[in-house]
């Protein structure tokens, strides 16, 4: 009980530092979001129009009162969910801008986390199972080289490929611009020809530390006493290896998974980058270069709740899969 | 026809940076239906090599390189995987001596309980029999539905058990079943496994370094040493008369702290390293019977008075007969309780001057309030002790496990503060008293210059990282602001006053380097180093070989005596207390229950308490320990 | 996403055993022992050796590029030629000489940001871990929400928003957002280390807190610093890459991720300039290898379970 | 590489139409909304400027008014302007536009100042539709120099937006109604299509049934190779090496012009010395090698610029005739040299650049670092300074910190961008004008090099109540001659504007043989597109 006081405690403790952190960055940051937009609107080789810079001033708005008065408008606001208007996307608000990508991200990320989990465990399994024989040495050598292709470098070689040269695959985006975004059985399929190569570079480089997690925890938990009793009653060779070692090797995997899985939201900027990918990876990079702080704050709480919410789950399905997680400890 | 035919089996590691190690070596011997056999040998002679090489448990770089493992006909040495899983658990089960990590952390016991009778399709009335074999090691059904992990160490060793004869095997091999468990708890096993096997008549191989265990239980007992069988011989026949001089060794170790006169000697020198080819026997260097033969010719294992011995002296008939509990011609330690008479506690002899206590620990009571979820629970680890120290004299504290001995040691030493009464030091050259429960910072590392520590695991006593010479350095220099080549100096003198000679090729050592007791001699010099008025022993020989407790217990005697240290001695051995102590008290769950001069304790108990850490003591010598 | 590879491992692997393993291992060669057991390691010895060849190239760059990475005043956009060994940018400068300078660049990224991870993981970590008490609620608090902060968002927005970019910058970057993985690992070791016996000991010594940190508990913790270091470095490589073709990164810097960058600004693709594109791409790709190989002997080192006999 | 393009078969209809054409990126961000508010540029669809017309529409190129919603205009006074309003244009409803609509459209403005972008309001005091054809504009001075500004507002219906209760966050998602050539068909975020208006007032010059505008990478990869493979039929990004990434691949169809647009100049902190000094300024006009930069940094896109802050050529006619080579000054280090060490900043025996304390010239340049462009450029700058002795660091902060730090005068040396547009008064207004600075550490509007000459305030204000052209012409001429003497700034180049067309199915885009409007000007060219292979 006590543990998950404490566990509710340094939620909430978090939770207040990131929004504090997220009321501070934009007020410690030289330049004005008027400007950026402004500026980006004409780009580098016109002059900026004063005029225009005014009324964008207007338009967003500036905050009134002390800092300390500011602050405790911003939390209030935050505690009713209200992020404001995003400035990039003025007059949508933040809320809407989130709805609008959040789960473009989820799915394409979480659905890619998952398949890259479920195929690094099997295959650290198999390699630990086979381990020193060559099945081993292909898992181990050959997911470390695809692992630590850069990812940006790997999703431009296969845009290039696939999407450019053999044309098997849109080049870019979620969907396509003559779909009508919706459930309808075409937009859902488009959307899925769009995220193959995604997905392929994601996947190419998603199930590495979960192989090499695996491998390495099932051979030192097959090399430990309990496994060479198993083997000493004389049980099957296989059930040895899945309840004894994967059963065991496979509890840091999935508190690490659920880790991973709330990291999505912020390890996305990349992958979205690249795709021009409508997700809030892409909006997050987009929020920070025109200085949309009100987009950028939400989307940092979001991802921190998502790690946080992670976190906590991590910890509880811990201790339902490991019976002898000491609570009273871990913190 | 034996159950168990083991001929010639030799087993190798060949790790590949490392010379080879021949750890067990053209072992041959036969264990009948229903045998109780012991396999005796000191730490690292390769018992539990020969039992894994038995079970065919060996992984790399160990393997197989000779010999033959027949089971019932059957052998296992060349059983293919399905055959050998076959037998496995039906035929020959084990028991580790690690009950901690032998069962599944993640399985409920039932389940794994499941899984071995699944395993060999045996399906009839599973439950049933589960809960039988568990009221045969007195635990209650109701752990089936617990993890391991909750429960106690002693509790597991029990399902371990039940498990081992979960199929009712013919051969189980115990590696060492009770090593780390709390003496009452071990002797409650012992119990339990001698009961069952009269009910179910299984063989037994049991491997143990403790030789009170091993001679008490078992039929027959082999000793191992470097690898080798080098006696065999039914138990009794073992305590009247050993052929082996290195079987004499051992047995001079043990004595009964019973008895009225204790003597126990040790065998000086470490095993050979097996890596090392050599020829002759391997006895040799520390055989106080040794020829010039022995160092030629491998001695064969032959029978010899009703067992089989490898000793050429002993084939020849030329070894000396002597009574048990001491070799002759080995070095002989005598507790001085005993020496100096049953009186002397009572009235202290004038020459032998008691003087006033160093320390005073007054009604001291520790408590620990230990926090799990919302519940707190709170122990009282110590409660109302007092005890006195004195210089030249040794207090023994013993007690089972968690009796709150170590709390005590952390007590006077400064590391914990009681929560209630005090502690109180005087030193020698002073009278003014020092309140050790007030002490903090400065005033503390002053303080640890008077008392220092001997650590109870000499293995981890010492920082891996750093040599021999660092660790004596550190208080020579913090202490007695010794600097440049006089610490090495000092240091190397300290090393020679507890006999490690010559110092020097001792300073530049990192520990692993080391055998356990010249670890534990590095450990006392460490602690004499400020040149204390006070010395904490917690439990310093537990960890080690029967051979080598005796030798630092001498040690420690003589420093009290020479140095007129006052020492605590906390142990949950008898035997060396009865050695070592002028004076026992003996803990039972924080509480002082007896206290008085170590013979009149050991001799005569007055405490239900004492008298059942007496009785857990293994008794080989008494001769009505079994029935027929 | 570049960063993948969670190192996950037991805190607890019995470091002490570890120490005593190389030392036995050191013994007889002049070779210190925790290198004879990664150099055994097939895979680590494979990966020291790519390692190896990288410091090289790094070192004598100027010698191996032939020109100076920023000379501009070569052809633009041509494809490979005898002069060029891999083609020129859309600016007229030499991709060879990029790409060995760039090497420079990403080891120096990595080794500076893997030491500063690891020296504030271990300040902090140490600290925690050894005091205790409300000094370590707070550290570990922030240990936490080191860790729960998304990393690479906030790498952007730190990047973003500095007024000048650097390497040095980066390097800051990518350690004020890596630092907490390491703290966290150091920390429960040393839970543990602390209440060895020897720790205590040598307080019976009469040796103080710092110089038991320094001297008792950090040699013992020297396989987890590595690691530790390893990782880090890894992360810095792979994150300095994702900044600088993100476009945050040092643009007056050569570095692979900026080659990166400006391949893909400047048309490299779209000129067919395969060599340009592929080669900072694979480079990285087996920097970043050499590193993950080396880790598995690293794993080796502090679990004998998974050492190769 | 596949150079060959998707759509087979006659790209044109029946009835003498471009079936569609493909377009680049609609603005609105990486993730466009639905935004067709023409008062919230900052954030609508770029489609917003086919959806809605002003009064006139201007040539940009030529800066030339061309009658639109609007048919003529009549200045009663320097102060009154009269437009006089087109008959017989439809509201997209169907409702008749007049006006009203116009009038309601510039009060719309004054009543919301988030919403006027362009700051008409700065100028005017009144607008009244005096009777349905007729709207009269009173201006607080002489409005000439606001003529552009009040004739290029976007008109709005008001039948419908003052309905709206609060137009700043007014969106006009569904179904904008407005006066123009097309109207929204479908939009997604990838994708915004519109249609041909076919009620539209000029209906029979609108020959393209449908525009497709893609949401690409602005400017990236993917939208590069999509562009040299046919794929846009017009889009407006920077393509390194166009010709050959380009118009190589399809010369048939595939083509590019660049226009100038505004000019790049150094800027020196003139608040600081040396800059101060007009004799070391004056020496550093002829220091850096501008060809170098247009080729280099530029690809050759850009042509030097002219000291006189004019484009050139398409201004020229603003120039004072006793300007030789209409201002372009060369190249050349040592007549700078030579000019330097006159000014009393010798060099040294190592050297070094002295000032007039003797101690070595240091100071930073700054550059953004992620405008590879400029940065390269800034390295030439940087080359040429450090061959005259100066010890020149380049700094590359981000672009928000870099136009802050400009804003705020805390720099020694960097780029600025001025001029370039139809209205001479804020071409120079803008970058020298007194009121536009402010003291150091203050934001400037946007006259960064802090500039403050009454001399030039002076000309600046009878440009602004100039109302005829000589007047006009005069003080501009004035002011390039303070450019060409005083030095406030080095212009090097002129920015472009890109700008790619294609004609395998629409011809009569703008063009350097036929520059009737610059690339921005879309209802101009709208109106002039044919099929390809009409006459
Ligand atoms: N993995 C290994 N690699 C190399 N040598 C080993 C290995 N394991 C054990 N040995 C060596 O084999 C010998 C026998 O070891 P073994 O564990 O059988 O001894 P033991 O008699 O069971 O000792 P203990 O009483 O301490 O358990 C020892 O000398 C040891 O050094
Ligand atoms: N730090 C602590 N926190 C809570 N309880 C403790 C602590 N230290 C000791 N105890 C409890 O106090 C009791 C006595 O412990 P102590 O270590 O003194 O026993 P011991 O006699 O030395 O046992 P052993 O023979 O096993 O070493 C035990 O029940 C133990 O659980
Ligand atoms: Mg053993
Ligand atoms: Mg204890």
């Amino acid at each position: 009980m006590l543990y998950f006081v404490r566990r509710f405690a340094f939620f909430v403790a978090t939770l207040w530092a990131a929004v504090t952190l997220n009321f501070l960055i934009p007020r410690l940051q030289p330049g004005d979001p008027a400007e950026a937009i402004v500026s980006r609107l004409a780009g580098r080789n016109e002059a900026i129009d004063p005029a225009q810079v005014r009324a964008v001033r207007i338009m967003l708005g500036a905050p009134d009162g002390s800092l300390l008065e500011q602050y405790v408008q911003y939390l209030g606001a935050v505690a009713r969910g209200d992020f404001g208007v995003s400035y990039s996307y003025f007059p949508y608000s933040v809320t809407h801008m989130i709805g609008q990508t959040l789960l473009w991200t989820v799915i394409l990320v979480g659905v890619t986390q998952v398949i890259s989990f479920v195929v690094g465990t099997l295959l650290g399994t198999w390699a630990a199972y086979r381990r020193n024989s060559r099945v081993d040495s292909i898992i181990t050598l050959g997911s470390t080289f695809l692992g630590t292709l850069p990812f940006f470098w790997l999703a431009l070689l296969l845009i290039y490929v696939f999407a450019i040269t053999l044309r098997w695959f849109p080049e870019r985006g979620g969907y396509g611009g003559g779909s009508t975004p919706g459930w309808s059985w075409l937009f859902v399929s488009d959307a899925i020809q769009h995220s193959v190569l995604p997905a392929t570079a994601l996947l190419i480089t998603g199930p590495i530390g979960w192989i090499i997690g695996m491998r390495n925890n099932m051979v030192q938990s097959l090399g430990e006493d309990h496994a060479r009793l198993a083997l000493a009653r004389g049980l099957p060779r296989r059930r040895i290896a899945l309840t004894y070692g994967a059963r065991l090797a496979i509890l840091p995997n999935v508190t690490g998974f659920a880790i991973a899985l709330g990291g999505i939201l912020g390890g996305t900027v990349l992958v979205e980058s690249v795709f021009n990918y409508p997700g809030m990876g892409r909006l997050l990079l987009e929020a920070v270069s025109n200085r949309d702080f009100p987009l950028m704050q939400a989307i940092f709480l979001f991802t921190t709740i998502g790690v946080l919410v992670a976190n906590f789950l991590a910890d509880v399905l811990y201790g339902v899969l490991d019976p002898r997680v000491r609570r009273a400890e871990s913190t | 026809m034996a159950l168990l035919e083991v001929e010639n089996l030799s087993v190798t590691y060949a790790p590949r940076d490392a010379p080879v190690t021949r750890a067990v070596q053209d072992v041959s011997f036969r264990i009948r239906e229903g045998e109780f056999v012991g396999l005796l040998g000191e730490s690292g002679c390769g018992k539990s090599t020969l039992g894994n090489g038995i079970l065919r448990l060996l992984s790399p770089p160990a393997r197989i390189s000779g010999g033959r493992v027949v089971l019932d006909g059957v052998d296992l040495t060349g059983a293919d995987e399905e055959r050998l899983r076959g037998l496995r658990w039906t035929n020959l089960s084990t028991v580790f001596q690690s009950s901690m990590n032998s069962l599944n952390p993640v399985l409920r016991i039932e389940a794994q309980f499941a899984e071995t009778f699944a395993a060999h399709r045996v399906g009839e009335e599973v439950g049933a029999r589960v809960v039988e074999l568990l009221r045969m090691v007195s635990l209650d059904p109701g752990v089936l539905r617990a993890y391991p992990h909750e429960l106690s160490g002693g509790m597991r060793q029990r399902v371990a058990l039940a498990l081992a004869l979960a199929l009712r095997p013919r051969l189980v091999l115990l590696d060492e079943p009770t090593t780390g468990l709390d003496v009452v708890v071990q002797r409650n096993i012992l119990d339990r496994l001698a009961t069952l096997r009269h009910e179910l008549g299984f063989a037994v191989l049991f491997i143990s370094h403790d030789l009170g265990t091993v001679l008490e239980m078992a039929d027959r007992v082999m000793v191992m040493y470097a690898g080798e069988i080098v006696e065999d011989r039914p138990a009794p026949d073992l305590v009247r008369e050993a052929q082996h001089p290195y079987t004499r060794g051992l047995l001079g170790s043990y004595a009964d702290p019973r008895s009225a006169e204790v003597r126990v000697s040790y065998i000086p020198g470490r095993p050979p390293d097996l890596s090392v080819e050599q020829p002759g026997c391997r006895f040799t260097p520390r055989c106080p019977y040794a020829e010039d033969a022995c160092g030629q010719r491998r001695p064969e294992l032959r029978p010899d008075d009703g067992g089989l011995v490898r000793c050429l002296v002993a084939q020849d008939g030329r070894l000396p007969r002597t009574p048990a509990g001491a070799g002759p011609g080995l070095p002989v330690f005598v507790g001085f309780p005993a020496a100096a008479g049953l009186d002397r506690s009572a009235d202290p002899p004038p020459e032998q001057a008691v003087g006033d206590p160093v320390l005073l620990v007054d009604d001291v009571t520790k408590r620990y309030t230990t926090r799990r979820g919302l519940r707190t629970t709170s122990v009282d680890a110590v409660r109302g002790v007092s005890l006195a120290l004195r210089p030249g004299r040794v207090t023994a504290l013993v007690g089972q496990s968690g009796s709150g001995k170590t709390t005590i040691a952390r007590l006077v030493t400064g590391v914990e503060r009681p929560t209630s009464g005090q502690v109180r030091f005087t030193a020698a050259d002073s009278t003014t008293e020092v309140r050790v429960d007030r002490l903090r910072g400065r005033a503390l590392r002053d303080y640890r210059r008077h008392v220092q520590m001997i650590f109870q695991d000499p293995f981890s006593a010492l920082n891996p990282t750093r040599t021999v010479g660092y660790a004596l350095s550190r208080p020579l220099v913090n202490y007695h602001g010794l600097r440049g080549p006089a610490v090495r100096e000092r240091a190397a003198e300290l090393l020679e006053s507890v006999g490690l000679a010559p110092a020097g090729q001792f300073l530049d050592k990192l520990p692993h380097q080391l055998s356990g007791g010249q670890r534990q001699r590095v450990v006392t010099a460490r602690a004499l180093a400020p040149e204390p008025e006070i010395l904490i022993a917690d439990e310093p020989v537990s960890m080690l070989d029967v051979s080598i407790r005796a030798e630092i217990l001498e040690l420690l005697g003589k420093l009290v005596r020479t140095r007129r240290l006052a020492m605590l001695y906390i142990t949950h051995d008898l035997l060396s207390a009865r050695l070592l102590a002028d004076e026992v008290l003996v803990l039972n769950h924080g509480d002082l229950v007896e206290q008085g001069p170590t013979l009149e304790v050991v001799g005569a108990a007055r405490d239900d308490y004492t008298r059942l850490l007496l009785d857990s003591i293994p008794n080989p010598f008494s001769a009505a320990r079994r029935p027929g | 996403m570049s960063t993948p590879v969670p190192a996950v491992r037991a805190p607890g692997a019995d470091t002490e055993a570890v120490q005593v393993a190389t030392r036995v291992l050191g013994r007889g060669t002049r070779l210190p022992g925790w290198f004879v057991i990664l150099w055994r390691n097939g895979k680590c010895r494979l990966g020291l050796l790519m390692l190896a060849g990288f410091v090289l190239v790094a070192i004598f760059a100027p010698v191996i590029g032939r020109y100076d990475p920023r000379d501009d005043d070569f052809d633009t956009s041509a494809g490979p030629s005898a002069a060029h060994w891999l083609g020129t940018t859309a600016l007229g400068e030499d991709v060879f000489a990029q790409l060995v300078f760039g090497a420079r660049t990403s080891l120096v990224v990595g080794i500076a940001a893997g030491l500063l991870c690891t020296v504030i993981g271990l300040v902090v970590g140490l600290t925690a871990g050894y005091l205790g008490g409300w000094l370590d609620e707070v550290l570990s608090f922030f240990i936490n929400l080191g860790l729960v902060v998304p990393a690479l968002p906030l790498m952007v927005t730190l990047a973003a928003y500095s007024p000048v970019r650097g390497l040095t910058l980066i390097i800051l970057v990518i350690s004020v957002t890596g630092w907490a993985y390491g703290a966290r690992i150091k920390r429960s070791q040393i839970i543990t280390l602390r209440t060895r016996d020897y720790i205590t000991a040598a307080r019976f010594a009469g040796d103080r807190t710092a110089r038991i940190i320094a001297h008792e508990i950090v040699p013992n913790m020297t396989s987890l610093i590595v690691v530790g270091f390893m990782g880090a470095a890894l992360g810095a490589i792979g994150g300095e890459a994702g900044l600088a073709f993100l476009g945050l990164g040092d643009p007056q810097t050569v570095s692979w991720g900026t080659m990166l960058n400006q391949a893909s600004l400047g048309g490299a693709l779209l000129s067919g300039q395969w060599a340009w594109l592929i080669a900072p791409g694979a480079a990285l790709a087996l920097l970043i290898t050499s590193f993950t190989l080396i880790n598995f002997g690293i794993d080796a080192l502090s679990n004998p379970h998974l050492r190769e006999d | 590489g596949c150079t060959g393009t998707e759509q087979q078969g006659s790209t044109t209809t029946a009835d003498g139409m471009v079936d569609y054409l493909d377009y680049g990126g609609f603005g609105g961000g990486s993730n466009p909304q639905a935004n067709y508010n023409p008062y919230l540029p900052a954030t609508a669809l770029g489609a917003v400027g086919y959806l809605f017309e002003p009064l006139m529409v201007f040539d940009k190129y030529h800066c030339e008014p061309k009658p639109w919603l609007a048919t003529a205009y009549t200045w009663k006074d320097p102060k009154t302007l009269v437009f006089t309003i087109r008959e017989g244009v439809k509201w997209t409803d169907g409702k008749p536009f007049g006006a009203d609509d116009v009038a309601f459209s510039f009060n719309l403005l004054k009543q919301h100042q988030a919403l006027d972008s362009t700051g008409v309001w700065r100028y005017l005091s009144a607008v009244v539709a005096d009777d349905p054809r007729t709207v009269t504009m009173t201006f607080t001075e002489p409005g000439a120099s606001a003529f552009l500004l009040v004739s290029e507002l976007q008109i709005v219906p008001k039948h419908i937006w003052s309905t709206v209760s609060d137009p700043v966050t007014f969106t006009n998602a569904t179904d904008p109604v407005g006066t123009g050539s097309f109207t929204v068909k479908a939009f997604n975020p990838q994708q915004l299509t519109i249609a041909r208006n076919p009620n539209y007032w000029q209906a029979d010059k609108i020959k393209v049934n449908e525009i497709r505008f893609h949401n690409g990478d602005g400017g990236g990869q993917i939208d590069q190779l999509k562009l040299s493979r046919g794929e846009y039929d017009h889009n407006g990004m920077f393509v390194p090496d166009i010709k050959k990434a380009y118009v190589d691949r399809d010369p048939e169809f595939n083509h590019y012009w660049y226009p100038p647009g505004g000019t790049i100049s150094v800027y020196l902190n003139l608040t600081r010395a040396p800059f101060d000094d007009l004799a070391f300024r004056r020496a550093l006009t002829t220091a850096f090698d501008r060809q170098e930069i247009s080729d280099k940094a530029q690809f050759g896109y850009v042509k030097p610029a002219s000291q006189t802050g004019l484009i050139v050529p398409g201004q020229a006619g603003w120039l004072p005739p006793d300007i030789p080579n209409q201002g372009v000054l060369g190249y050349d280090p040592a007549k700078a040299d030579a000019d330097l060490t006159a000014a009393g900043y010798p060099k040294n025996a190592e050297g070094k650049r002295l000032g007039k304390d003797g101690k070595p010239i240091t100071f930073t340049f700054k550059v953004p670092g992620s405008w590879t462009d400029w940065v390269q450029a800034a390295r030439i700058v940087t080359e040429n300074l450090t061959e005259l002795g100066f010890t020149v660091q380049t700094q590359t902060p981000t672009p928000e910190s870099y136009e802050n730090d400009r804003a705020i005068g805390s720099y020694d040396a960097l780029f600025g961008v001025h001029g370039g547009s139809c209205n001479m008064f804020t071409n120079f207004q803008a970058p020298l004008a007194s009121d536009q600075s402010a003291p150091i550490g203050k934001k400037a509007a946007n006259n960064f090099v802090r500039w403050t000459d009454p001399r030039t305030d002076q000309l600046i204000q009878a440009l602004k109540v100039a109302t005829d052209e000589n007047a006009q012409k005069a003080a501009v001429a004035d002011l390039s001659r303070i450019m060409m003497d005083q030095v406030p700034m080095i212009p090097l180049w002129y920015g472009a504007k890109w700008f790619q067309y294609r004609t395998k199915k629409a011809v009569g885009w703008p063009s350097e043989e036929n520059p009737y409007a610059n690339p921005g000007d879309n209802l101009l060219i709208i109106t002039n597109l044919r099929p390809a292979g009409s006459s």
